[in-house]
C-alpha cells in the first residue's frame, strides 16, 4: 500500500541518519584533512541534467543534493533537502516542506522556487537524456519559500525514487541563470566549471583528463550523530589514472588513498595487503550476455531466435566457473535479470544451473547443425568482458557451436546494436534509481529500446510494465514484476552470468567510505584517521 | 646559414600537405561507426536521445559543409569544443601537448645521451668485444617493445625501490621531470638502439673518411678529431633520423602515457577516437602534424647549420 | 646445417650476427610452422583446478588465469607473430617498391604526385595514424595489415625511389639503355635487383618493427583477437597479474624481444653478407 | 731541369726497410715490401706505381696514418728520430708540424662541414702559440701564399665552394700552415685537369724553392714525375724496383717494369701501330710467388728469376750514381743500352 | 657535305645541349627565369666511315655530354645530328633501336657500367637475344665469339663482374658493344680509370678491332698523348664549344686555337723537364651558367684582344682542312 497519510518525515529522518552512520566506530571521527582517490576515468560534465555518463553521476551526487537521497542499500530513499512530503489523497500530487536554513555553497538560501526551476529544468523534454525520469509530473506549484507541489499526470510509484537520483539535483536558479552562455548546453557548459552546490562539496579545481579537487561546502546541511557539519573531509582530490595496474601500484605505494573499479583479479592479492581495506560494496551491477532474438542479423538466419537454443546457452554456461575465472569468486549468479539488490527482484536461487546434458539435448532439439558459428562483440580493452567472451567459447564448444570474438570499441558497439547488427554482446548495467522500472524498461520492455536491442517481445510482459508504472498497490506491483520476472526468464532473452559488488581498496586510514549499490560514491561522511 | 629560401619552401609546401591531411582525416573520423552520441550514450541511448544530440553538434549536416564550416572555424583559430570533455580544444590541446612534447623530449635527450657516449665507444672499438656487447645490448633495445619495458619499469623499478612515482605526471617542473624518469627511460630505449646503430655506422665511415686521415695527418689532438670531425660529421645522419623518427617518437609516446598513466595528448588521443570526439580528434592530429613539420623544418635548418653544403 | 655454415664461413661472407639471426628466426618458424609438435598442451584447454600456477615440472612457464599452459600458448602465438611479420609488411613491400621504383624511374608529374602522397603519410605520427585507421576499420589482425599496409608502403616506396635514382645514374643503365632494352626491362631486370639490398635489410627491420608494434596494437587490444594466442595479447592478459603471476607476462615478452633480436641480426647480417659480396 | 748540388746534403727522411703485413687467410702477408729510401732536404722524390702497387701504403706508413689491422715494421728515421717507435704525444708534434700530407681528392680530404679557414685554424691552434688574430693573419697569408684570390673571404667558404683547383691550393695551405718541412704527397694531381695540374705543379716547384721543403710526391704518371721529381722510385708489388735520379731512371731505365712502362706510353709506338704493352696483371699480395715478382710478365725472365729474390741495389756497370735497380739482369740491361 | 656525296657516318650540326638548373622557391616567386646550364653550344662535327675521331677537351667542356647525345641518352635541346643521312633525332620505336645496334657505347666506368647481377654470359646473350640477332639457342656460341675477340677466357661467360680486374671489365664492356655488331663506336673516356699498362692493352685491343670490323669510332679523352696517337682527327671542345678541329698530327704539331696550345704545352711529357715555368694557361673554367661573352676562352686567354670579348668567334675552316673557333687563328682577317 502507499502512503496515504501526510506523514512527518522529520523523525524518520533523525533515525535514517543514524541508520547511515552505521556501527559507530571505535575511533572518533576526525574532521579535515584531504583524501586522494584514484579514479578510472575522469567526469566529462558536471550538470546533473546534461551529463551522459556514470563518471560524472557518480561525482554529481557529492555536489549536490535533492529532496530526497537513496538510502546506502540502494533500495530506499530518504529525505535530504526535504523535511517532509504529503501526498494528496488522490495520489497526482504531492507537496514537499524544504528544511529551514538550507543555504547553497555560495551562502545564498536554497528556496521553493530553486525546486521548482531545477525540477522544470530537469523534466524537460529537451534537457539531456534523463528527463523521463520525471515524465509523470504535469506541473510544479510553490507556495511560500518553502513549500514545492508536484501535480502529475498519473501515479508514479517511482517518482520518489527519481526525485532521489542525480537529474533531480536541487541548483541555484539565479547562479545558473547568470552563467554566460545562450544555449542550455553552453549555460550547463559554463555552470559545471565553477558550479554554485547544495551537496556536500564545492568544485575547488578541475583539469579535465587529470585530476579534479572537491572542497568542503560549509553551507550543507547535514550532520553527524554528534551533531558535528558534514562532510568531514577538507578535500577530495581525484586523480583519473586509467590503468588498472598503476592505479593500484600508486595506491599501494602511498601515493593515493583509495581507488574504485579494482580487477577482481587483484581483490585476493589486496585483501591479505595489511594496510588497505578491501571492499566489496554490494551493487546493482549485473553482468549477461545480451543476445539478438531476431530471426535474420544482416540477411542470414539467427539461430538465437530459438528461444531453445538461448535456454541451451544459458544451459551451457558454467556461471561458477566463470565467477571462479572472471571475478575470483566475489560475484554470485544471477537470480532474475535484475541484481537482488534492486528493489522487488526475485531471490529464488540461481537462474540455469550448469547442466550440459539439458543443453545439448535442447540444441539437438532445435536442430542447430553442429559448427554453427555465432558472433560475440567484446568491449575491447576490457579484461573482465574478454575472460568472459573466451570462457563462453569454451563453453559453448561442447555444443557445435563455434562462437567468434570480436573486440570493439563502445561507440561501434553500441551502433552495431542500434542498427541491430549483432548476436551476442558481453553487456553489464548498472541501475541509476532504486526502483526496477528504469531496468525493466530497457531491457524487458520493447517500446523503450526494443528489449536492450535485442528484439524479444512479449506482448503480456509490455501490458505489465505499463500497468506497474500507474500501480498505486506496492504488493500489486510486486505481483507484477514476479510476472515479468518469470516470463524474462524463460525466454531468456540473455545468457545470465552474474552480479558483482563494486571492488573499492582504501588505505586502512580511511573510513566510513561508501559506494551505494547505485553506483554513488558517498564521501561525506568519510573521514581520514591517525 | 639555412637559407630562408628553404624555410619558405617547407612552410609553403605545408600549406597543400596540411589540407589534404586534414580533409583525409575529417572524412575518416566521420567514417568510423557510430558517433559522439552512441560514444556517449553506449548501448543505452535510446534513438531520440541519439538523434537530439548528433543534431545539437550540427552533424545532421553534409560532410562537405560540416568540412567547410570546419575550415571556417580553424581559419579563425578555433578548434571547436570536445564533445565528451565539454571544454574547448585549443585549453585540451594547450593542456596535453606541452606534457606530450616534454616527454619526447625528455626520451629524446636521453636517449641521445645514452646512444652518442656509447656510438662512439662501440665506434672506436669497432669488431672489438665492447663494441659486440654493446650492439647486442642495443639490439636487444631494439626488439623490446615499449609497452613491455613500461610495465618491467613500473613493476620492478617504481613499485619495488620506490624511488621514482609509479605513473602520473605530478605537479611543479620538477616534480614532472621526476614522474618522467622513467616513461622518458622506457621510450627512449627503442629510440637510443635506433640513434646508436645509425650513429655508430656513421662515426665508423667517418673515421674511414680522407678528411679524417687528414685532420689526424695535421696532428690535431684526438679530442679535437673526435669532437670536431668525426662526430661532428656524423651527428648530420644522426639529426636527419631524428626528424625522420619524430612522428615515430610520438606514437611511442602515445603508448608510454597510456601505460603510465600521463595525462598527454596519446591518452587524450585514444580517448577521443573511443568517445568519438570528432573535435578533439581533428585538432590534435593537426596540431601533432603541425609539431611534426615543426621538427621537419627545425631538423631541416639544424642540418643546415651543421653541413653548409645544404644551403647552396 | 654445420656443415654449411662451416662452408659459407670460410668463404668469409657470413658473419656471427648473420648465423646467430638467421637461427634464431628459423627456431621461430619451425615452432610457428608446427606448434603442435613443439606445445605440451591444448593452448586454449582450461584447467580449473590448475589457475595461475608457477612455473614448475607440468608447466614448464607456468598457468595462466584459466588455468590454461603458458608454454604451449607462447608457441603457439608464434605462428600469429610470423604471421604478423610477414603479412603486415608483405604488402607494403611489393606495392611500396614497384611504386617508388616506377616513380623513380621516370619522375614527372607521376613521381611529384606520389611524393606529394607521401608528404601527406609522413607528416603524420605513425602510430596515431595506426591507431586512428584501426579504429576506422575496426580491431583485429586483418585489419591491422590493412593499415600497416595503407602507410608502411611510403617506407618502401622513398627507399626504392632513392635508390633507383642513384643507379639510374649509374653507366651500366645508360648501357642498357644504348643496348636498346625496353624501359620495364631495364627497370626490373636491371636497376631493381641491384636496388633490392638495402629494401631487404629494412624489411628485416620491418619485419622485427612490426612484431613490435603488432604485440603493442594485441596490447592495446586493437591487433590480434583471443582466443588466439598473440604475444602482445599475452602480456597484456598478464599484466593485472605482474605481482602475483609474473609468468604471464614475462614469457610472451621474452619471446617477442628474441624474435626481434633474431630479424634484426639478420638485417644486420645481411648488411654485412650483400656489403662483402659487392666489395669482393 | 735536375738541380746542380756541389755535395750531397745528409738524407732529413731514412726508410729502412719499411714493411706493411696485413693479416690473411694463412699469417701475414706484406703488401709493402722492404722499402728504404733516403729523401734530401730540398729535395722532391718521386713514388711511381699502378695500383696497388702500395706506394700510398708508404707514404701513410711514414705519418703513421695506417688502420690497427695493418702492421709496420722497419724504421722511419726523421731527423735522426724514429717515428714507427714515438710515443703519441710525439706523433702529433710531428705530424703537422714537421711533416705534412696532400691528398689526391680534395674534395674528400677537406672536412666538407667546416669553412676553410677553420681548418687552418684548428692546424695552427693545434701547433703554435698565436692568438686568434695573428692565426687569422697566418690563415690570410697562407692562402695568398698557394695564389687563392681575395684569400680574406674565401676562408670563410666551405670546401663544396671552391673549384677543383682551389680546393687542392686550399688544402696544401692547410698542410702548410705549420710549416712543415716534409710534404707528402698522395697523386695530388691526379684528378686535375691537365691545365691546372700544370698549375698545381707550378706552384709545388715554388713552395719547394721558396720554403725548402723535401716532398715525396706519389704519382702513377711518368709524366708528371719527369716535370718535377728530382729523384724517383719505381715500386712495383710492394717494393721498390729501381730508383735513381729522375732523368736517369727515365731515360735509361735498368729494370724491365720501368723498361714495360716508358714503352706502354702511347708515342713510343713499335713499328706495326701497336703499342707495347705489359702483357698480365701484377700480382695479388696474398698469392706471391717466390722469386722476383715481376717475372711472370718479364720478357727477360730467366730461371732464376723466379727463385731468388732480387736485391735493390747499385748496378754493376752503370756509371750514374745513386742508380739503383732490384733486377738479377739488370746488367744485361745496360749491354742493351738501358732504352726504354 | 662531303665531296663525295655521300652522306658521312654521323653528322652533327649546331647541337646544343642546356641542363637546367633548380631555382629556389624564392626565384620562382619572383619570377627569375629559369637558369640553365650550356653543356654544348652549338657543335658541329663529321665522322666519316672507318674513320677515329678524337673529341678532347678538360673536364665541363662538354665532350661527355656529347657522346651521350650521340646515343640518345640525352636529346639535344637544338641542332642535329644525323646518321648515314638520317636524323638521329626524329627516330622512334625500330628505327631507333636500329641506330643503337649501329652506334654503340663503351662507358667510363668500367665498375658501374655492368650491371653487377648478372654473369658476363648473361649481359652479353641478353643484348644478342633482346635485340633478335640470335636466337637464343645460339647465344652461347656467340658470347664465347665475342670473349674471344676481346681476349678474354671462354670460362669468363659464369662469372661476375666483380671477379675481374677493370681492364678486363672494359674488355666485356666493349664485348657487350661488339655484341650488336655496330659500325660505330663511342668510347667515352674509356681509360681514364685505368692504369698505364693496362690502358696500352686496352688501346691496342681497340686498334685490332677496328681493323678487324672495320669500326668506325668517335674516342672521347682528356689524354692528349693517347689521342694522338689514335685518332685519325681531333676535335678540341672548350665549354661546350668546338674550338678547334682537324687532322690529328696537325693540330698536335701545330695548335691554331690559343686553348689547344695551352692544353699541349701543359701535358706532361716524360723526358722534358722543364723545370719551372709559368703555367700555360692561368685561372679557371667559367661557370658554365654564366658564360663569358664573346669567344668563351677569352678571360683565359694571354692573347685576347677587344673583338674577343664582344664577338663569338665562329668555327670556320682553313684552307689547310682545319677548323678554327679564334678571331686571331692565322689567315683570318681581323675585322
Amino acid at each position: 500500500m502507499p502512503n496515504r497519510r501526510n506523514t512527518s518525515l522529520l523523525a524518520l529522518a533523525v533515525a535514517a541518519v543514524l541508520g547511515l552512520s552505521g556501527p559507530a566506530p571505535a575511533a572518533a571521527q576526525q574532521m579535515g584533512g584531504t583524501l586522494n582517490f584514484g579514479r578510472y576515468a575522469d567526469s566529462m560534465l558536471l550538470d546533473p541534467v546534461m551529463n551522459e555518463n556514470n563518471v560524472d553521476i557518480w561525482i554529481l551526487t557529492n555536489l549536490y543534493s535533492g529532496l530526497l537521497r537513496p538510502t546506502d542499500d540502494g533500495a530506499g530513499v530518504v529525505p535530504a533537502l526535504a523535511e517532509s512530503r504529503s501526498w494528496a489523497p488522490d495520489h497526482l500530487s504531492v507537496t514537499f516542506t524544504l528544511r529551514p536554513g538550507i543555504k547553497f555553497s555560495d551562502g545564498s538560501p536554497i528556496t521553493a522556487g530553486d525546486v521548482k526551476w531545477s525540477l522544470d529544468r530537469a523534466r524537460n523534454p529537451d534537457n539531456g537524456v534523463w528527463n523521463f525520469m520525471l515524465g509523470s509530473i504535469a506541473s510544479i506549484e510553490t507556495e511560500g519559500a518553502d513549500k514545492v507541489t508536484l501535480k502529475l499526470k498519473n501515479y508514479d510509484p517511482t517518482l520518489e525514487a527519481a526525485l532521489a537520483t542525480f537529474n533531480a539535483s536541487i541548483m541555484p536558479e539565479a547562479a545558473y541563470e547568470a552563467a554566460p552562455g545562450t544555449t542550455e548546453a553552453e549555460k550547463a557548459q559554463a555552470f559545471s566549471e565553477h558550479p554554485v552546490t547544495s551537496g556536500p562539496f564545492t568544485l575547488a579545481s578541475w583539469t579535465h583528463g587529470t585530476d579534479m579537487v572537491l572542497k568542503r561546502n560549509p553551507n550543507y546541511y547535514a550532520k553527524d550523530d554528534k551533531g558535528n557539519p558534514l562532510p568531514y573531509l577538507d578535500e577530495v582530490h581525484f586523480e583519473v589514472i586509467p590503468d588498472d595496474a598503476t592505479r593500484i601500484l600508486k595506491l599501494t605505494s602511498g601515493e593515493i588513498d583509495g581507488t574504485e573499479m579494482v580487477p577482481y583479479s587483484r581483490v585476493g592479492e589486496l585483501k591479505k595487503n595489511p594496510a588497505l581495506n578491501m571492499e566489496l560494496f554490494p551493487s546493482t551491477k549485473i553482468t549477461f550476455l545480451n543476445f539478438n532474438s531476431r530471426p535474420t542479423v544482416g540477411d542470414k538466419p539467427n539461430p538465437l531466435a530459438d528461444v531453445r537454443v538461448r535456454q541451451a546457452l544459458n544451459y551451457a554456461l558454467n556461471k561458477e566457473a566463470l565467477i571462479k575465472i572472471v571475478t575470483h569468486g566475489v560475484a554470485q549468479p544471477m537470480q532474475s535479470y535484475m541484481a537482488t539488490t534492486t528493489p522487488l527482484a526475485m531471490k529464488n536461487g540461481p537462474l540455469y544451473a550448469y547442466d550440459m546434458a539439458k543443453a545439448k539435448a535442447l540444441i539437438k532439439e532445435a536442430g542447430l547443425p553442429a559448427g554453427t558459428e555465432l558472433h560475440i562483440l567484446s568491449l575491447s580493452g576490457n579484461q573482465d568482458f574478454m575472460q568472459i567472451a573466451t570462457a563462453a567459447q569454451q563453453m559453448f564448444a561442447p555444443l557445435g557451436i563455434k562462437l567468434v570474438i570480436e573486440q570493439l570499441d563502445k561507440p561501434t558497439i553500441a551502433a552495431r546494436q542500434k542498427a541491430h547488427d549483432f548476436q551476442i554482446v558481453v553487456t553489464t548495467w548498472t541501475n541509476d534509481i532504486a526502483d526496477p522500472s528504469q531496468l525493466t524498461s530497457y531491457m524487458a520492455y520493447y517500446p523503450l529500446i526494443q528489449s536492450y536491442r535485442g528484439g524479444w517481445q512479449n506482448k503480456e510482459v509490455d501490458a505489465l510494465f505499463e500497468e506497474s508504472q500507474k500501480e498505486v498497490d506496492p504488493a500489486r506491483r510486486a505481483g507484477e514484476y514476479a510476472t515479468i520476472q518469470k516470463i524474462y526468464t524463460e525466454a531468456a532473452p540473455i545468457g545470465f552470468l552474474y552480479e558483482s559488488p563494486y571492488p573499492v581498496a582504501l588505505s586502512k586510514k580511511v573510513n566510513g567510505f561508501v559506494q551505494i549499490p547505485l553506483g554513488n560514491n558517498i564521501f561525506d561522511r568519510t573521514w581520514i584517521g591517525k | 646559414m639555412p637559407s630562408g629560401n628553404l624555410v619558405l619552401r617547407r612552410v609553403v609546401q605545408l600549406v597543400p600537405t596540411l589540407f589534404f591531411a586534414l580533409l583525409l582525416l575529417f572524412v575518416m573520423v566521420r567514417l568510423l561507426p557510430g558517433g559522439p552520441a552512441t560514444a556517449a550514450l553506449g548501448d543505452r541511448g535510446t534513438d531520440a536521445d541519439i538523434a537530439r544530440i548528433e543534431a545539437s553538434y550540427g552533424l545532421n549536416r553534409s560532410i562537405a559543409e560540416q568540412f567547410l564550416s570546419y575550415l571556417w572555424q580553424i581559419a579563425h583559430g578555433d578548434l571547436g569544443v570536445s564533445y565528451s570533455l565539454k571544454v574547448p580544444v585549443t585549453e585540451l590541446v594547450l593542456q596535453r601537448l606541452p606534457v606530450t612534447l616534454t616527454l619526447t623530449a625528455c626520451g629524446s635527450v636521453l636517449a641521445l645521451a645514452i646512444a652518442v657516449p656509447l656510438a662512439a665507444l662501440a665506434a672506436s672499438r669497432r669488431d672489438r668485444t665492447t663494441d659486440l656487447i654493446l650492439r647486442g645490448l642495443f639490439q636487444l633495445g631494439l626488439s623490446s617493445p615499449v609497452f613491455y619495458i613500461g610495465i618491467l619499469l613500473l613493476t620492478l623499478v617504481a613499485a619495488k625501490t620506490g624511488l621514482f612515482p609509479v605513473g602520473g605526471y605530478g605537479s611543479g617542473f620538477l616534480d614532472n621531470l621526476h614522474h618522467l624518469v622513467l616513461p622518458s627511460f622506457a621510450l627512449a630505449l627503442n629510440f637510443a638502439a635506433v640513434l646508436f646503430r645509425n650513429l655508430r655506422s656513421a662515426m665508423i665511415e667517418a673515421m674511414d673518411a680522407d678528411y679524417v686521415t687528414f685532420a689526424i695527418a695535421r696532428g690535431l689532438s684526438p679530442r679535437v678529431v673526435l669532437f670536431g670531425h668525426v662526430l661532428r660529421n656524423a651527428l648530420i645522419s644522426t639529426v636527419t633520423l631524428f626528424g625522420l623518427n619524430v612522428g615515430w617518437l610520438i606514437g611511442g609516446a602515445v603508448i608510454t602515457e597510456s601505460v603510465f598513466a600521463i595525462p598527454g595528448v596519446g591518452r587524450l588521443m585514444i580517448d577521443s577516437i573511443f568517445a568519438r570526439d570528432y573535435p578533439v580528434i581533428q585538432g590534435l592530429l593537426l596540431v601533432l602534424v603541425l609539431t611534426v613539420s615543426v621538427v621537419f623544418l627545425l631538423t631541416d635548418i639544424v642540418e643546415g647549420l651543421l653541413d653548409p653544403r645544404l644551403n647552396r | 646445417m654445420s656443415a654449411v655454415a662451416a662452408i659459407a664461413r670460410r668463404r668469409g661472407r657470413i658473419s656471427l650476427p648473420l648465423l646467430i639471426g638467421a637461427g634464431i628466426v628459423l627456431i621461430w618458424i619451425v615452432v610457428g610452422l608446427f606448434p603442435g609438435l613443439f606445445a605440451p598442451y591444448d593452448p586454449d584447454a582450461f584447467d580449473y583446478d590448475a589457475l595461475l600456477q608457477a612455473p614448475g615440472l607440468a608447466h614448464p612457464f607456468g598457468t595462466d588465469s584459466f588455468g590454461r599452459d603458458i608454454l604451449s600458448r607462447v608457441i603457439w602465438a608464434a605462428r600469429l607473430d610470423i604471421q604478423i611479420a610477414v603479412f603486415s609488411t608483405i604488402f607494403a613491400l611489393g606495392f611500396g617498391t614497384v611504386l617508388g621504383a616506377l616513380c623513380g624511374f621516370y619522375g614527372g608529374w607521376f613521381d611529384a604526385i606520389v611524393s606529394r602522397v607521401i608528404d601527406v603519410v609522413v607528416i603524420f605520427p605513425f602510430l596515431v595514424l595506426i591507431i586512428a585507421i584501426i579504429a576506422f576499420l575496426g580491431p583485429g589482425l586483418f585489419n591491422m595489415y590493412v593499415a600497416l599496409a595503407a602507410i608502411n608502403w611510403v617506407s618502401y616506396c622513398k627507399l626504392m625511389r632513392g635508390e633507383i635514382r642513384l643507379q639510374k645514374q649509374l653507366d651500366y643503365a645508360a648501357a642498357a639503355q644504348v643496348l636498346g632494352y625496353r624501359d620495364l626491362r631495364i627497370l626490373f631486370r636491371h636497376l631493381v635487383p641491384n636496388a633490392m639490398t638495402p629494401i631487404v635489410v629494412f624489411w628485416m627491420t620491418d619485419m622485427a618493427l612490426a612484431v613490435l608494434l603488432g604485440s603493442s596494437l594485441g596490447y592495446l587490444g586493437l591487433g590480434a583477437q583471443p582466443p588466439e594466442a598473440e604475444w602482445g595479447v599475452l602480456i597484456a592478459d598478464g599484466k593485472n597479474y605482474i605481482e602475483t603471476a609474473w609468468w604471464m607476462s614475462v614469457w610472451p615478452g621474452v619471446a617477442i624481444i628474441t624474435l626481434g633480436f633474431g630479424l634484426s641480426l639478420l638485417g644486420d647480417g645481411l648488411v654485412v653478407y650483400f656489403g662483402k659480396k659487392e666489395r669482393s | 731541369m735536375e738541380r746542380e748540388r756541389h755535395e750531397t746534403p745528409p738524407a732529413v727522411l731514412s726508410l729502412r726497410d719499411l714493411t706493411v703485413s696485413l693479416p690473411g687467410g694463412a699469417g701475414r702477408f706484406d703488401i709493402v715490401r722492404g722499402v728504404s729510401l733516403d729523401l734530401r732536404r730540398g729535395e722532391i722524390l718521386g713514388l711511381v706505381g699502378e695500383s696497388g702497387s702500395g706506394k700510398s701504403l708508404t707514404l701513410k706508413a711514414i705519418m703513421r696514418l695506417l688502420p690497427g689491422a695493418m702492421q709496420t715494421r722497419g724504421s722511419v728515421i726523421w731527423k735522426g728520430q724514429d717515428v714507427l717507435a714515438a710515443d703519441a704525444g710525439t706523433l702529433r708534434r710531428l705530424r703537422g708540424a714537421e711533416m705534412s700530407m696532400i691528398f689526391q681528392e680534395p674534395m674528400t680530404a677537406l672536412n666538407p662541414v667546416l669553412s676553410i679557414g677553420r681548418q687552418i685554424d684548428e692546424s695552427l691552434k693545434a701547433h703554435t702559440a698565436l692568438d686568434r688574430r695573428a692565426r687569422h693573419r697566418r690563415a690570410v697569408e697562407l692562402l695568398d701564399l698557394v695564389g687563392i684570390p681575395s684569400a680574406e673571404r674565401r676562408l670563410r667558404d666551405y670546401p663544396f665552394r671552391f673549384s677543383g683547383g682551389m680546393r687542392q691550393r686550399a688544402m696544401i695551405a692547410i698542410a702548410l700552415a705549420c710549416d712543415p718541412q716534409l710534404v707528402l704527397a698522395d697523386e695530388p694531381t691526379t684528378a686535375l685537369d691537365v691545365t691546372i695540374q700544370d698549375q698545381i705543379l707550378q706552384l709545388l716547384l715554388r713552395l719547394r724553392d721558396e720554403l725548402g721543403l723535401s716532398v715525396i710526391f706519389v704519382t702513377h704518371d711518368l709524366g708528371v714525375v719527369s716535370e718535377i721529381c728530382d729523384r724517383t722510385a719505381i715500386m712495383y708489388a710492394g717494393e721498390i724496383v729501381e730508383t735513381g735520379a729522375t732523368r736517369t731512371v727515365l731515360s735509361a731505365p735498368l729494370h724491365p717494369y720501368t723498361q714495360g712502362l716508358l714503352r706502354s706510353m702511347p708515342g713510343a709506338a713499335s713499328a706495326d701501330g701497336r703499342l707495347n704493352a705489359i702483357p698480365g696483371q701484377p700480382p695479388q699480395p696474398a698469392a706471391r710467388a717466390p722469386g722476383c715478382a715481376f717475372a711472370p710478365r718479364c720478357a727477360m725472365a730467366g730461371p732464376a728469376c723466379s727463385v731468388t729474390d732480387p736485391v735493390l741495389g747499385p748496378v754493376l756497370g752503370s756509371v750514374r750514381a745513386g742508380h739503383a735497380s732490384a733486377c738479377l739482369r739488370a746488367t744485361d740491361l745496360i749491354a742493351e743500352g738501358g732504352q726504354p | 657535305m662531303t665531296p663525295t656525296g655521300h652522306p658521312p657516318l654521323i653528322e652533327v650540326h649546331g647541337l646544343a645541349k642546356r641542363f637546367a638548373v633548380e631555382r629556389g622557391l624564392i626565384e620562382r616567386l619572383a619570377g627569375r627565369p629559369r637558369r640553365q646550364a650550356a653543356a654544348l653550344d652549338g657543335v658541329s662535327l663529321r665522322l666519316e666511315a672507318g674513320e677515329t675521331l678524337a673529341i678532347v677537351g678538360e673536364s665541363g667542356c662538354g665532350k661527355s655530354t656529347l657522346a651521350r647525345c650521340l646515343v640518345r641518352l640525352h636529346s639535344a635541346d637544338e641542332g642535329s645530328i644525323a646518321y648515314l643521312g638520317h636524323d638521329v633525332g626524329l627516330m622512334r620505336g625500330e628505327e631507333l633501336r636500329d641506330y643503337r645496334r649501329h652506334v654503340q657505347m663503351i662507358f667510363q666506368d668500367p665498375y658501374s657500367s655492368l650491371n653487377p647481377r648478372m654473369t658476363v654470359g648473361q649481359t652479353l646473350s641478353e643484348a644478342i637475344v633482346v635485340n633478335g640477332l640470335r636466337p637464343r639457342a645460339e647465344a652461347p656460341a656467340r658470347v664465347a665469339e665475342l670473349l674471344d675477340l676481346v681476349n678474354l677466357p671462354p670460362d669468363a661467360a659464369t662469372r661476375y663482374p666483380r671477379e675481374f680486374s677493370g681492364g678486363q671489365r672494359q674488355r666485356i664492356g666493349i664485348a657487350r658493344a661488339l655484341a650488336l655488331e655496330p659500325s660505330c663506336i663511342i668510347a667515352d673516356e674509356i681509360l681514364s680509370a685505368l692504369d698505364v699498362s693496362v690502358q696500352a692493352q686496352i688501346i691496342n685491343l681497340l686498334i685490332s678491332l677496328q681493323k678487324r670490323l672495320g669500326l668506325s669510332m668517335i674516342f672521347v679523352s682528356h689524354d692528349l698523348r693517347v689521342v694522338r696517337f689514335l685518332s685519325h682527327r681531333v676535335a678540341v671542345m672548350y665549354l661546350g664549344r668546338v674550338v678547334e678541329e682537324g687532322e690529328t698530327e696537325a693540330v698536335f704539331s701545330a695548335p691554331a686555337h690559343p686553348y689547344t696550345r695551352a692544353l699541349l704545352a701543359a701535358a706532361p711529357e716524360v723526358g722534358l723537364s722543364r723545370g719551372r715555368h709559368d703555367s700555360a694557361m692561368t685561372g679557371e673554367l667559367p661557370s658554365p651558367m654564366n658564360l663569358p661573352p664573346g669567344c668563351v676562352f677569352h678571360p683565359r686567354c694571354p692573347l685576347a684582344t677587344g673583338l674577343c670579348r664582344t664577338e663569338v668567334p665562329w668555327l670556320l675552316g682553313t684552307e689547310t682542312g682545319r677548323s678554327v673557333a679564334c678571331h686571331l687563328a692565322p689567315g683570318r682577317a681581323p675585322r
